[in-house]
């Protein structure tokens, strides 16, 4: 099993390979030791974390849809300090790479919560969740303004030189031009996509089936729009593109892999079976090996498209 | 917990929409507690997407059963099971019903497919010893009366066509009259609002017990955060219906 | 069967229904007079039509995908004098509202095909597609640019008395603004979604599963954000809004009436049951008559959401 | 066209993995001809979301066959069907074969699966009295050579476990050498690859055939536009599959 190399390196930060676990979708790591040993996913992402503890929303927060599902959870997670109290140890002694996923409502708690990390030097690697409402600016998400986006890129920046990577919001115009800036502040890595914003109506009693009435949607339903979406990103900016979006099997993670994703991120999936991730990897591996490919990277990037046709292609 | 694929030894249809599915797995028979639950892939692809929860109803050697009521795709596609096919499960899942104090007489409180954790309660009480349980189990109508593996159960109908006429919380209400407060601990398992009605009751009598509560579940297992329930215990606002429960303090817990 | 009322009229275009079928899944309402009384459908709305005829895009064009489809057909259509020709007689003899959707590549050309039409009578309403490249732009869409989105409105607006309806893009950060934009310019409603962008790889060949490699992604898939678009863009509008996106069942059109589309389109479901439309307005009938509801009206905008929790919203 | 509920009246396997499933529809057995094809929808639910289409392989008395190997999750859940079960058909579709000229002896050309329209072919032959039919049937291996109800077959595998050791197109080109161009009328049906060198092979020969094509397919009835193939006669760059076909002079298209 050792012919085939599967490992990713971004900046300082080593991953055994290229499928990891998403933000929200694994708690920290530290959830279902029986089912699956985390030591063989390529990182971990924590659920995102934010400087104070958070409730989150209330019931329902989840409902199922056709090929996906919407959550509402409202960033429920246990704050910085019980995190770094109860879960950073565990975390630091893993023999993977870990990511932790940062969540706020303003520039300044992002700044303190990837500062108090980086001092507990607990991780290997930041993702910035953007999509987060900017209190300053009565709600709206920083992920849908560029130069907020920027901008928590150009505070977070120096504070770190583990490799600190921004996750972008699909709800957006385009996409590309976000990924450019963060790319152009110094980001080492985008990570595509979060949740397209979603809602299901209870027509038996008229009201939203999770409370806060929309939600992300994510699960399989979403694949086609997040390939697209890493499609477009890979073509405009050089930093590498994690792809994340309903991604069940390594048929799913290859085409991503293939668009031009250098690693992607397992969410949805993991409810149905956390040890996906650990299959998915396995599975690639063994596909590399029954297609005389000795280098998962050999994937990357290797899609053929007919550029002759190409000019038609904003006609649907 | 583990996933296992468990072959299906037999499905048992005990009304229209109602079936009790028997599954072999050594380990969930070996392990289950009554009151948890199990997270069914009901097929191999990815539709439907989600696992389905299911309480354990009632183990015998290798064997777990599961009570479901058809309600939708998911359980539509339980229902065309049949022995040689085998099921995805994961299980055993989430916070057991505890034995109750000394002396104390359980009381089963059950409307409609909330029965499904009872048989299991009612065999791991009398495989401690207690035998004087006594059940309440309530249903629109006789139909969807099941009482699979209860014992001693008093009926309640909305309908009136079994037992006593109105909800199983009202017929529980007036047996309490009968019996001492700190004499009984109260199992409860049903639809949201039967559980309202009951924990009012309860109150009013001082009357402890524990209560396994439903909602929509996308991991079950504490992964997606997407199953809370208002707490007024601890200082936690929400507890998780998968992991800390189903089963919690009645007087814990706002439904 | 009389006693529910079940019409809706928008200016002089007054319809039997609120289920209409969508643009390009319903052909020219010709196609399949063996499998539905098309009088019965509210609203027919043509395959997009252009000046020229249209050959579309080569094959593949279609792909399934989990819950939905992607689908590039290049806009395949006869052009307007074809149109004119074979089509307009036909459907100046339905007994039921037809509304004539019209894609283009330049300004001048949307008057133009509107204009002729027009002259032509043949119409009750004009849908107008603004997912469509502008060719002076160097094939960005009109669609995802709020000012050019609003121009074709204002440019069309005086060439009708007719009901001026324009096609949105969910493609775009904020379609509560192009809503807007275009009911300031005069539009008598707008609908959507049009198709999100999406994509799907044959990982044995890496090649798109579409020639185009983009293409839009359509079905039961999207509703959810279909929907969550909708309510976004009733919210910020006062004409009415026509909601579209993976309605498969009279349960399906309820989640937007309720959330407060005034009729919704059929689209991708025709594909599985060209008399779904149909099945649909006769099923939504039948749930007034049984929920008490004298008027399909009444049930638009019934939505009940918990305005004390809407300030948690955007955090997910 | 119609859409139509049909019973399932048997469902046979004929290899591990390819199945004849037989269905009444007096409608459709009544109006069927050879080269159309029916467009199922496999079971009620929006999953698989498009209807999948088949050629109708034969039909007898008010019953239709169709033959499909299991390739994905469509074809997966129809070969589960059983009697008892209906089946959401619409049909028939296309555009037909069309009978061969006077004194044209019909050559049947079929790769795999391609095989399936072939049996109700031959059986309207017959019954414009025309019985001298040549049949190729070529497939990877002699476990996916299904003669189904087909006549005077001469077979060809990729793997030489039965007849002609290569291409189905080889084997006819071979036999082409012994009939004049004019007399033959080709009737073909199969993978891409294999109609494109049948094309070329005929091309060179001035054979002339009819050939029944196949590309994935969202309507079946020329509401979407999605089923194109680039055709060199008339005016238009593309014909429909689905309605201008499957069936096309097999030089008429590009595939
Ligand atoms: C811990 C736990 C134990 C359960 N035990 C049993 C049991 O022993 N027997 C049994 O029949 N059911 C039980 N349920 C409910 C069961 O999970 C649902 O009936 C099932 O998931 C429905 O799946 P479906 O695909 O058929 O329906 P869907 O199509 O998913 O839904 C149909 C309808 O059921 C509602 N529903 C779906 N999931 C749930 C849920 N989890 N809780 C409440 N309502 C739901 C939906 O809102 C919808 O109205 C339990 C639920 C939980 C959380
Ligand atoms: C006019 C026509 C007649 C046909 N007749 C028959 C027949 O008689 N017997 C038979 O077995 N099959 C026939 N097919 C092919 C059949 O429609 C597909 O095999 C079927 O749709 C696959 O469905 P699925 O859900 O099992 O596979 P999917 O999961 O949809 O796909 C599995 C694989 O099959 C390929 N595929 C899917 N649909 C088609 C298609 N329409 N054409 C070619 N490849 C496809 C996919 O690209 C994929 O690689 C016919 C197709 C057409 C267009
Ligand atoms: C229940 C749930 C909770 C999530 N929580 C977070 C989160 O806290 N931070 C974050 O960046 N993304 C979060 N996500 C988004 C996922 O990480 C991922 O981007 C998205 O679900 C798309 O991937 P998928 O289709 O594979 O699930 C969450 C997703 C789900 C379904
Ligand atoms: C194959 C196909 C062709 C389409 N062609 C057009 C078109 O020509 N003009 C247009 O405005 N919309 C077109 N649409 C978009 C639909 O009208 C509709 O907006 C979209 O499919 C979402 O609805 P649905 O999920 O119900 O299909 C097309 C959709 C499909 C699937
Ligand atoms: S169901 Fe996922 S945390 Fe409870
Ligand atoms: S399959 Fe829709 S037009 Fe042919």
């Amino acid at each position: 099993m050792t012919d085939i190399s599967t490992d990713f390196t971004l900046g300082s930060m080593v991953c055994r390979n290229r499928v990891w676990v998403a933000s929200g979708t694994f708690g920290y790591g530290d959830e279902c030791p029986d089912l699956v040993d985390v030591n063989k996913i390529g990182a971990v992402i924590t659920k995102s974390l934010s400087l104070k503890p958070r409730d989150g929303n209330p019931p329902p927060r989840i409902v199922e849809t056709p090929g996906g599902m919407i959550n509402s959870i409202g960033l429920a997670n246990i704050g910085l300090q019980r995190f770094l109290e109860e879960k950073a140890p565990f975390l630091r002694a893993l023999n993977t790479a870990v990511i932790v996923n940062i969540a706020a409502s303003t520039i300044e708690e992002y700044k303190e919560v990837l500062g108090r990390i980086e001092e507990a030097d607990c991780c290997d690697g930041y993702e910035i969740n953007v999509s987060c409402p900017n209190v300053k600016e009565g709600g709206l998400s920083f992920g849908t303004n560029i130069s907020m986006t920027a901008e928590i890129t150009r505070v977070l920046r120096p504070l770190t030189s583990k490799p600190l990577i921004v996750k972008l919001t699909p709800n957006v115009t385009s996409v590309s031009e976000f990924a450019r800036a963060v790319q152009d502040e110094g980001a080492d890595a985008v990570s595509l996509i979060n949740t397209l914003i979603g809602m299901s109506v209870d027509v038996k009693t008229r009201r939203p089936k999770i409370s806060t009435t929309t939600g992300g949607l994510s699960g399989p339903a979403i694949r086609p729009v997040a390939l697209a979406k890493v499609y477009e990103v890979v073509k405009s900016v050089t930093i590498p593109v994690i792809g994340i979006g309903g991604i069940t099997c390594a048929n799913d993670a290859l085409e991503f892999f293939i668009t031009g994703a250098a690693a992607v991120e397992i969410g949805t999936a993991n409810y149905i079976d956390p040890n996906i991730a650990v299959t998915i990897a396995d599975d690639i591996e063994q596909y590399c090996r029954n297609n005389g490919i000795n280098d998962v990277a050999d994937i990357i990037g290797t899609l053929q498209t007919d550029q002759t046709i190409s000019v038609v292609k904003s006609w649907l | 917990m583990k996933i296992e694929l468990l072959p299906v030894v037999k499905l048992e249809q005990l009304t229209p929409t109602i079936y009790a599915l028997h599954l072999r797995s050594t380990y969930i028979a070996g392990t289950i507690q009554p009151g948890q639950f199990v997270n069914i892939k009901v097929q191999q692809s990815n539709y439907p997407l989600l696992r389905r929860p299911f309480s354990v109803a009632s183990k015998e050697d290798d064997t777990i059963t599961i009570i479901f009521d058809v309600v939708g795709e998911g359980t539509h596609i339980l229902s065309k099971k049949e022995p040689g096919d085998v099921i995805d499960v994961l299980g055993p899942l989430g916070h057991p019903f505890t034995m109750p104090g000394r002396g104390s007489i359980p009381v089963l409180v059950a409307g409609g497919l909330g029965m499904a954790p009872m048989p299991i309660l009612t065999q791991t009480l009398a495989d401690h010893g207690i035998t004087d349980v006594v059940t309440f189990l309530g249903a629109r109508s006789k139909d969807s009366l099941i009482d699979y593996k209860l014992k001693n159960v008093h009926f309640a109908t909305d309908d009136n066509s079994k037992g006593f006429h109105g909800t199983v919380v009202a017929l529980l209400d007036a047996w309490l009259d009968s019996v001492k407060a700190g004499k009984v601990t109260v199992y409860a398992c049903g639809p949201n609002p039967m559980l309202r009605a009951l924990q009012s009751a309860l109150r009013k009598r001082s009357v402890g017990g524990q209560v396994s509560l439903e909602c929509v579940m996308a991991c079950g297992v504490g992964l997606c955060q997407g199953c809370p329930v208002a707490s007024v215990k601890g200082d936690k606002k929400y507890e998780l219906v998968c992991k800390d429960g189903p089963v919690f303090d009645i007087h814990s817990v706002i439904i």
